[in-house]
């Protein structure tokens, strides 16, 4: 394990100058912002800020330009066919609202199925759950192995003709675990006449992604949680499909033409994008891609060495139970017996040690796994050898301190 | 070391009533209000009788969650138990200040004053307030706990 | 006029140390950024940045009181009476969607009225006009005065028992004029059983805004009009109609509880937020207001004074008509006879000075007015009196280069 | 001074080009190809004929917009009329990188050449390919412009 190389990237993330004690293991729920990023925010807010489709002027046409070329890089980054299929939105969360309040308004009706599983993040889970309310398809909830992995044999056995939408986690975000073979359930769901989502929220952060490679029909993810800015996000949809998508936000900038009795849309992927954009988040997210996508093959075998090595660490603790996958490349999941998460999560923040407690957006699986919450500690590009350690160390020390006798009067 | 500020946290008074159930007296026929901590998933079905003469005659507070918010529920069942309406309120309103404003406890909170150094630890006010600002609701008190 | 006041705000906004020469005149598409904006948001992304709503450690809570603490400022700055009643959104256009898709479908039906202005932005028509071809109710438009405001008298008495909604431009983009009694207006529809909705996106940035006092239900503004970061804004709605109305979006951050089975709602504003929220955008906002409040008078005025001096000197000049109102506080819309907008945009980028030209998605104001297109110059705190010199003195310019025979060969 | 880009990109031949109307030959019963630029409101509606060799028999561009489009399908109809399919999908290609990618115009597109020019305002690129982008669509070619 390069320790030097772990030097390097943390000396990217300015919060650890400014905290240099802070171990922060929630990269999972939002990262940290690398200098480079940053910068390419705070350059472009000095020196190039315009409204972006709508100036005649210079510095609009630029600002324009460095925006459509945001979208090109996603598309070149996740192997999209164009720069027309990767719509903006402001999260992940966002865009799968979008594929299921439009698309799924289209292609899911009294009789479909829509497939997701026990395990998908309330963000992946709720807009189809409401998808199927409304128009009275079945929900078909996809179980977990013991391993913690979305039970890939189940869904495949599991996709029929009524299936028209599979919505899956690439990586599930209390487990960890990715999925093996995402390109059978694409290939199974197409042959039924179905769509696939991946909701790539984790995923992205950790492996390399060619949606045509994948197979998937539609992939989400949001920039916070690959070193960009928060509140910017990506839908990425098959030409085709987002063709035949109507908007579900209107206003300016989406329009070919309106008058008092009606209007029309441009295509896509404007017809998704109405109002002023985030082009400050856009611009962000350039520069993380800039920065993740040299390393992240580094970064991520970084990183699964020290989380498979915590994570024997951690079992070696009495009273210790895991939930994250032993093939988990940045998340450790678990319980301490007898201690509530949250008191645990105290525990460790008293030693400055940022951890996530909590159903962390995935109840149907805190019922299938019959825990009110978990403690999730999550690694990044700049978590040490000895943050690694400072969290094991401080695993044990909870259990000593909250199974001792030690408390005060 | 970080220990001593924990070490007043889970004092042994609030570890062992975290570990009681929380309920007193009667409460048969009671419609529970539910409360969830919706940030990390605690949560309790608050069940509140009033005798003829408008004073508490049952209360229980089944909780899941933490060992704060199980503490707090088990401590305000002690607390406001035979207590009038008036009198349940005035201690909640008393409870609900010394946790977020950190005001000192007044003697009649008892046992439940053992929670004051959650005020230190703000992350974990709600867990402390979740039963309080639920039996507030269940005493039919309007406005912002 | 206080040249040396300008002089100071124009010192705030790094752009002009970057491009001194350029001038900007396009502050009501979108607008610079001054210096505590870029720096509130820097200094969050290098110290404090974590996610809000969702951790139990320090940096978290204090994250989460950062970003509620904007809240609170953005209620003060509008009068609402309570935080709870300020819901974050991507921008005026998501606020007004929000608006229309959520509360709309509960409150108006067949039978019903929604009344808007010809002069409307798009992202204040097309919602509307959408609700009304789903549930059959009439689109009501009221024309503009000679001067270019919304017919206010004509609102007035075209409100009746069917009126559901009342949805105007608080100050319109291409005119720039201002609602004189939204007050009446409010009083009248209330007694109706109706609900106004105030377009605050160009307001906001030029007049003292208390929604109580102006008796609205909803009030929608963007962050980039006023001084703030692209890709956040706010609705501020009653907490009475925020309480009855289910979300739109749906995710992690927004539930009480979920199962296999269903799900329940947070309360607002929560129930209205799902997903990772825009963190660096709301800390931004939360320094524009900072910004702007104790500046905005001082601001208008001087952009007032600065405007109508400017709107003479180009109302001399012959050919040049103007679409702007008498009254605009910092709008110039004008066209020169027998030139497009887009050549005159194009002559004016030549002597970098950037303004727009189009429609300014106002399509239905546009064929009222019975032309294709107007150049469109706004301006901000940083607007010299050099600026507005150069304006002029470019109109002027490009009537002989247009109007003469001087071209090339 | 700048006066000089902008006496190159509005010559003569261009001014007078968007002056006239953008139309030769017969278009009685084509079906109109409605372009806009949404950005900014040109707007234009392209009909054409082609004969039974296969040869543009008549080309109708009325164009509400700025003088770069409204020259531009101007021109356009002076470069294409009696062009076959082929010959005119090649023209329009010419032309769409000569705006482009700044490539030299070939002596085939004649006073259109004058729009050369349009390359260095990039923000003008629109207005000059509208017409153009129509034909081709008209013409039923695939693929991006
Ligand atoms: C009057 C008015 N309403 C609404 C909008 C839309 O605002 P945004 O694009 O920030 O959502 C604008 C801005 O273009 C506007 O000027
Ligand atoms: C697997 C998964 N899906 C979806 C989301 C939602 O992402 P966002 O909150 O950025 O919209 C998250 C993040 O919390 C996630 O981990």
């Amino acid at each position: 394990m390069s320790e030097e190389l772990t030097k390097q990237w943390r000396a990217d993330f300015p919060l650890f100058t400014a905290q240099p004690d802070l171990v922060y293991m929630d990269q999972g729920a939002t990262g940290q912002y690398p200098q480079p990023v940053i910068d390419a925010m705070m350059n472009f807010a000095t020196t190039g800020n315009a409204p972006v489709h709508r100036g005649l002027y210079r510095l609009a046409y630029d600002a324009t330009s460095a925006f459509e070329g945001v979208r090109q890089q996603v598309a070149d980054f996740i192997g999209a066919r164009t720069a027309n299929e990767i719509v903006f939105t402001s999260g992940t969360t966002a865009a799968i609202n979008l594929v299921a309040q439009s698309f799924g308004r289209l292609f899911v009706d009294q009789g479909s199925e829509v497939l997701v599983s026990v395990a998908e993040h309330h963000s992946n889970f709720l807009p189809w759950q409401r998808l199927c309310e409304q128009t009275g398809a079945k929900l078909v909830v996809a179980p977990i192995t013991a391993d913690g992995a979305i039970d890939e044999q189940w869904v495949l056995a599991h996709i029929n003709v009524h299936t028209r939408i599979v919505a899956l986690a690439q990586e599930t975000n209390v487990s960890g675990a990715r999925l093996q073979d995402a390109r059978a359930i694409a290939d199974r769901v197409h042959a039924n006449g179905g769509y696939l989502l991946l909701d790539g929220a984790q995923g992205l952060a950790h492996q390399a992604v060619d949606v045509q490679a994948l197979g998937c029909d539609f992939y989400a993810f949001s920039g916070h949680k690959i070193y960009g800015p928060s509140g910017i996000g990506c839908l990425y949809g098959r030409q085709e499909l987002l063709t035949e998508m109507p908007p579900v936000t209107l206003g300016g900038g989406m329009i070919e033409e309106v008058s008092i009795r009606g209007a029309s849309w441009l295509p896509a992927p404007e017809r998704f994008e109405a109002g002023s954009q985030n082009v400050l988040g856009v611009i962000g997210l350039g520069a993380a891609i800039d920065y993740l996508q040299p390393r992240r093959a580094a970064i991520t075998s970084y990183c699964s060495t020290l989380t498979r090595q915590l994570r024997q660490q951690l079992a070696a603790i009495p009273d210790v139970q895991l939930y994250s996958s032993q093939a988990a490349c940045a998340t450790l999941s678990f319980n301490l017996d007898g201690v509530h998460a949250h008191d645990l999560a105290t525990f460790l923040d008293e030693q400055n040690i940022a951890v996530r407690a909590g159903h962390h957006c995935a109840q149907p699986l805190m019922h299938a796994l019959a825990v009110p919450a978990v403690v999730r500690a999550t690694l990044g590009a700049y978590t040490s050898v000895r943050d690694g350690q400072r969290l094991v160390a401080a695993v044990q020390q909870a259990r000593e301190f909250f199974g001792g006798e030690s408390h005060g009067a | 070391m970080a220990l001593n500020r924990l070490q007043q946290l889970y004092r042994s008074v609030i570890v062992e009533a975290a570990a009681k159930p929380a309920t007193w007296g009667d409460v048969s026929g009671a419609v529970p209000v539910h409360a969830v901590n919706p940030s990390c998933g605690d949560k309790l079905e608050l069940a509140l009788r009033l005798d003829e003469t408008g004073r508490i005659s049952g209360l229980a507070v089944p909780t899941t969650g933490c060992t704060i918010s199980q503490a707090s529920a088990s401590l305000l069942v002690g607390v406001v138990a035979g207590k009038t309406r008036a009198e349940a309120l005035t201690l909640t309103d008393e409870f609900i200040a010394m946790i977020r404003e950190g005001t000192p406890a007044p003697a009649a909170l008892g046992d439940a004053a053992a929670l004051a150094s959650v005020h230190e630890f703000p992350a974990r006010v709600k867990c402390a307030l979740l039963a309080w600002t639920a039996l507030r609701q269940a005493l039919g008190a309007k406005g912002a706990a």
